[in-house]
């Protein structure tokens, strides 16, 4: 009854995922506060459109699309990470001696260095070399960045499937990547899923960092509003609570998510 | 390149009002805009503007992302290394704007104090010039404006058209902020471009010039920066 | 596929393996003849895994040369996959896979790997099921199905693929008293059908119903060898006979 | 022998820290990528400072000071965090249901903001009710983002501690708050470090986020540099090495402490 | 400190406890006399630790009475803290501080609780170690220790309190037999100098030897009470019979 509320806990090893809390039902304390921050960010927002119209409904309007924005650098930032994390992820537990090598190098080195100065670094870089739009190398840069989370997670969720099913699929004569396609990686996917959720949420918040590049997210347009407006405190309070109604959402779906999964998985 | 209407992308870091900023509508507008709207009818160019952040423009620019910035650019020796001017469209000096309550009449005034500008700008390498002054670097010169009003920092550097534009037209700052002193650098504005594009380069050059001739710049002037 | 041995279907001479220091397996050899029951018994620890392992190069000898049905295993000319087809195997953790239905368990390897098509395939595991006696689970999922309906699974697994000789290590000791029997009984009338097999237990009754040759392992060393009656009723070796008093 | 490496998955759930990859000497793989990465960047360094000095040489000798803010940043935010997290996520734990609610949502709406978002947030809105200089309010911003992060680990540090210590202290007459200090908190404390540390290095790359403050951290001045020399490319090159590292050795750092750690403890 | 009823050290009257829908103490009534050894005794479930726990509540009764000392401890207005002082208890799973030395974990309640120097607490300890007989691993680690050794460092911890009552839990169930002996040697000698006890545990030889009053637990209730002798040699209730029959 407890074992779920402990999950995180083990050999005296914590992890406190990345992301939002995920909010789930046996944490009574988080899954109140979801409801109260979700009901009172939806009210907040609603109080202040029709207490305060100006400026309060103009930054409301002025936000839309940079949702949308937002979501779109999300989606397929999370997309291209997971092909790359899956590559990666392999790669970290190949016995060739060249690829685990590089895989390793690359997470290691990747997770050494801010997002921020990625951003700016492949950005720039990348501008040197081929002409891609900005939205693009944000996406680009984002994904390279958080394979390498991406790679640790599949590599985890791989090595947690026992090892007598590689052997049994071997036995059976399927080759090495046979095996790994048609019964470690339907299995290790089970695992992997709850934690790429996690990274799902994060990058959503970190996608906030693509409007230093001036792509025109969330961020970016209340920035811009707020630069013309000069309404900085009224902006960014609006901003945060729709980021902070979107990341409740998701993370909400994504819990029901996983429970649906989990009940279904026999 | 036969065609009589070819389509150029102009980069353009609109918080800089009101020179170049975005309206509500999220469109870009400012007096650079229409300026160069009026170009391109005489050149036979349209001109499509792209919002970008300042900090990097030039290597976007460098690297092609863009054909022309039209970013209220001074036109200064060491840019000219590294990319083409077109002919000055605006002239423009740096003011100092500080809270109503300061004395200070100069940068220099501001001596072991902080003065803010917006990052790579022509106002930031004023503020370098004096020793003993701390310079804080923003990305949008808003923000700077913003952290004066804070009290973070002592003063803000900026082209004068934009300082004009926040001291004394912004509501929110009117009572709070004064222009202490317009430095006569004598900059101009220029639109840049890449290295060696010389044909795109003319055309624009007479543009300017035809807009000029017929006085469209001074009705501009009257529109977004008014009298003094 | 065969050569001047012909009748040899697993030849071992001087297989040594090393783990670090530990030597494994040590220097063994051994014929298993096509047809031949042998049953592989010896303490904890001795070889009896790693040496069964290394027939289908589940683990890798260090020295020494391991032939089967023919082919070197370890001439890296080899196809393993094609030798693996060859030779079924039987764990004592079963294996099965958990994500797959008992049906679709039996079905993989022959549509992966032996290319016959789902109609086929279905076919021959339907016999399989009806001969291990679970034809009636094949829709569920092995989460539902007791350690002994899993180890049936597997085995009924490894026959589709039309082994000529079989591997099991193992394959009761971690059952249930009451599930043992079940398996034994599929083990002993596919014994009877002719496999080839090589059984590593401590169910001793299987060894003297089934066994044409009982082997004895220590530190990695065949230590005794004989058929069941002489093995079970006057074992040579000392360390044999202290084992036998301890497991009888 | 392989049950280390496999810490960080139980009951399939897995989870990949926050920040930069702290080389175990379980880990062959990341431990050797460890040592390449970090030889690898001291090499490039010096390569590019001997090979090139105009720029390098001149953006290593700009840097400096930032690399100072940078860590004035990133230890004032760290223990500032730890004392939030601290209190909140005792908070967590509380049966009282108000400090619970509050210290749940606390932590439900941060972890549900990005990291920029609040750093502008406070940043000015701090600004308009108090007058903090940059830095200061740059600090408390992380802090109050961190602190929530901290509050997590404090909760499952102290639920890790088994609830028999409890009892026994309050057998003895203890109050709960005595039996906090003296019995459970000390105890906590070891299984709290290992991801405090890892915070730790997550907290130094994020704290380049305040360069957007106009704090003249390490990547703020790369970013003033190159704004005035042109030299993006170059400069970011060498930005991303200092960052990499400075987050290589704290993570060494924190390895070696880990270990030392776990070695005296009994 | 005391009241008319000045030979009753704990007064239970119709104590309940809920957990959920099941009541694991369920209308129970029990005076402990001062100087009384009371041994607790009943099938697993039966509600024998919660009952303990309430009387130095950690369990906290949802209905009836529970006076210790004269103190009526569900009174709001009761210190429970200074109720605790005076009852020692100890627990199956020991609980010593595994991140103090012996010798810190007696003298820490000393020193925050009663306030004493820690000269005074340390001679107090030194005395108690000595007597449960392991003073010479004062400045050792719980970890270093067996499991008899940290249950007689957790019974030297609560008398240090000089407590007026002790309550023990199973005491040597969690420990391997050969370790039984040392800590019911301890607690025989506790009871010898009239310490009062209330010993939940299935050590029939101690409830035997030590106990002037057997309560026998089943479902939250107690359903029969009596001398050892009476107990053990002649229980009344059906079910008591067929415990006794079932640990003897
Ligand atoms: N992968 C491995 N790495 C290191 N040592 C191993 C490995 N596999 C087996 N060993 C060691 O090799 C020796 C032989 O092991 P093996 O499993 O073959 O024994 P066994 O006879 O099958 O024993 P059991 O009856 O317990 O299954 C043992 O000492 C074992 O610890
Ligand atoms: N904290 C709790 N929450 C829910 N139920 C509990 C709790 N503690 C005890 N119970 C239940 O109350 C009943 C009585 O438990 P208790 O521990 O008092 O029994 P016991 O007689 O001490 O048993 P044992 O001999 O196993 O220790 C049991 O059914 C138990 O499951
Ligand atoms: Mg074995
Ligand atoms: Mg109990």
């Amino acid at each position: 009854m407890d074992l779920e509320k402990n999950k995180t806990i083990k050999d005296g090893a914590i992890n406190v995922g990345d992301g939002a809390a995920i909010p789930s039902k046996q944490d009574r304390g988080l899954f109140n506060a979801w409801r109260v921050a979700f009901f009172g960010a939806i009210g907040t927002i609603l109080y202040l459109v029709i207490a305060k119209p100006d400026p309060y409904l103009s930054i409301l309007k002025f936000l839309p699309d940079g949702i949308l924005v937002t979501f779109q650098v999300t989606v397929e930032a999370i997309l291209l990470a997971l092909v790359i994390g899956l590559f990666a992820g392999l790669g970290r537990i190949s016995r060739n001696p060249f690829i685990n090598g590089l895989s390793s190098l690359y997470v290691e080195v990747i997770r050494g260095i801010p997002l921020l100065v990625q951003l700016f670094y492949i950005y720039f870089a990348l501008g040197r070399i081929v002409n891609v739009p900005a939205i693009a190398s944000a996406v680009i840069a984002m994904a390279i960045c958080y394979g390498a989370y991406m790679a640790e997670i599949v590599r985890a969720g791989i090595e947690s499937i026992p090892k007598g099913q590689m052997e049994a699929a071997r036995s059976l004569g399927l080759s090495h990547a046979q095996a790994m396609r048609h019964v470690i990686l339907p299995q290790a996917i089970k695992n992997i899923l709850p934690p790429i959720g996690n990274e799902f949420v994060a990058l959503l918040k970190d996608s906030s960092l693509v409007s230093i590049l001036a792509v025109s997210d969330l961020l970016r347009r209340g920035r811009e509003f707020a630069s013309e407006s000069f309404n900085y405190f009224e902006t960014y309070t609006m901003v945060a609570l729709m980021y902070l109604l979107i990341t409740l959402i998701l993370s909400k779906l994504i819990s029901i998510m996983e429970e649906r999964l989990s009940v279904k998985s026999r | 390149k036969q065609e009589k209407v070819t389509t150029i992308t102009v980069a353009s870091d609109a918080t800089w009002p009101p020179m170049e900023m975005i309206n509500k509508d999220k469109k870009i507008e400012g007096y650079a805009i229409d300026f160069f709207n009026a170009v391109g009818k005489e050149a036979g160019i349209k001109f499509e503007f792209k919002n970008t952040a300042w900090d990097g423009i030039f290597a976007g620019l460098a690297a092609g992302k863009y054909d022309m910035v039209v970013s209220s650019v001074t036109i200064t020796d060491k840019r000219k290394k590294t990319m083409d001017f077109s002919e000055p469209y605006f002239e423009s000096g740096q003011a100092l704007v500080v809270m109503k309550s300061s004395t200070a009449k100069s940068i220099a005034d501001l001596k072991g104090k902080k003065v803010g500008a917006q990052i790579g700008t022509t106002g930031a390498f004023e503020v370098k010039k004096n020793n003993g002054v701390t310079l804080k670097t923003y990305d949008e010169v808003g923000l700077a404006f913003e952290d004066m009003a804070a009290g973070r920092i002592d003063g803000v550097v900026c082209d004068t058209p934009v300082a004009a534009n926040y001291a004394l037209q912004k509501a929110e700052y009117k009572n709070k902020f004064i222009i202490a002193v317009n430095i006569p650098t004598k900059e101009f504005y220029g639109a840049a471009f890449p290295k060696g594009k010389k044909e795109l380069l003319e055309k624009v050059n007479k543009g300017i010039q035809a807009v000029k001739a017929k006085g469209i710049d001074k009705e501009l002037v009257k529109k977004w920066i008014g009298t003094k | 596929m065969s050569n001047q041995d012909s009748n040899v279907m697993v030849d071992i001479r001087n297989a040594t393996k090393n783990f670090g220091s530990l030597k494994a397996v040590n220097n063994v050899s051994l014929q298993v003849y096509d047809g031949e029951k042998v049953v592989i018994i010896g303490p904890s620890g001795s070889g009896k895994s790693t040496l069964l392992r290394s027939i289908n190069q589940l683990e890798k000898i260090d020295s020494g040369t391991i032939i089967v049905d023919g082919v070197d295993i370890n001439n890296p000319k080899a196809d393993i996959n094609k030798v693996r087809e060859e030779v079924g195997m039987v764990f004592q953790s079963f294996n099965v896979f958990p994500h797959k239905t008992v049906l679709d368990n039996v079905n993989m390897a022959q549509l992966i790997v032996r290319k016959r098509s789902i109609k086929e395939a279905t076919e021959i595991s339907r016999q399989l099921l009806e001969k291990v006696g679970i034809l009636e689970k094949e829709k569920q999922y092995p989460g539902n199905l007791s350690g002994g309906q899993q180890q049936r699974v597997a085995i009924a697994r490894a026959l589709a693929m039309k082994p000529k000789i079989m591997l099991f290590d193992e394959p009761t000791s971690a059952l249930d008293p009451e599930m043992i029997g079940e398996v034994l009984d599929v083990m002993t009338t596919l014994a009877k059908e002719g496999m080839t097999m090589v059984v590593v237990t401590h169910e001793m009754g299987f060894a003297r119903e089934v066994a044409d040759r009982v082997i004895f392992m220590d530190h990695g060393q065949i230590i005794e060898t004989g058929t069941p009656e002489h093995f079970f009723t006057n074992p040579e070796n000392e360390r044999a006979k202290t084992f036998l008093s301890q497991i009888l």
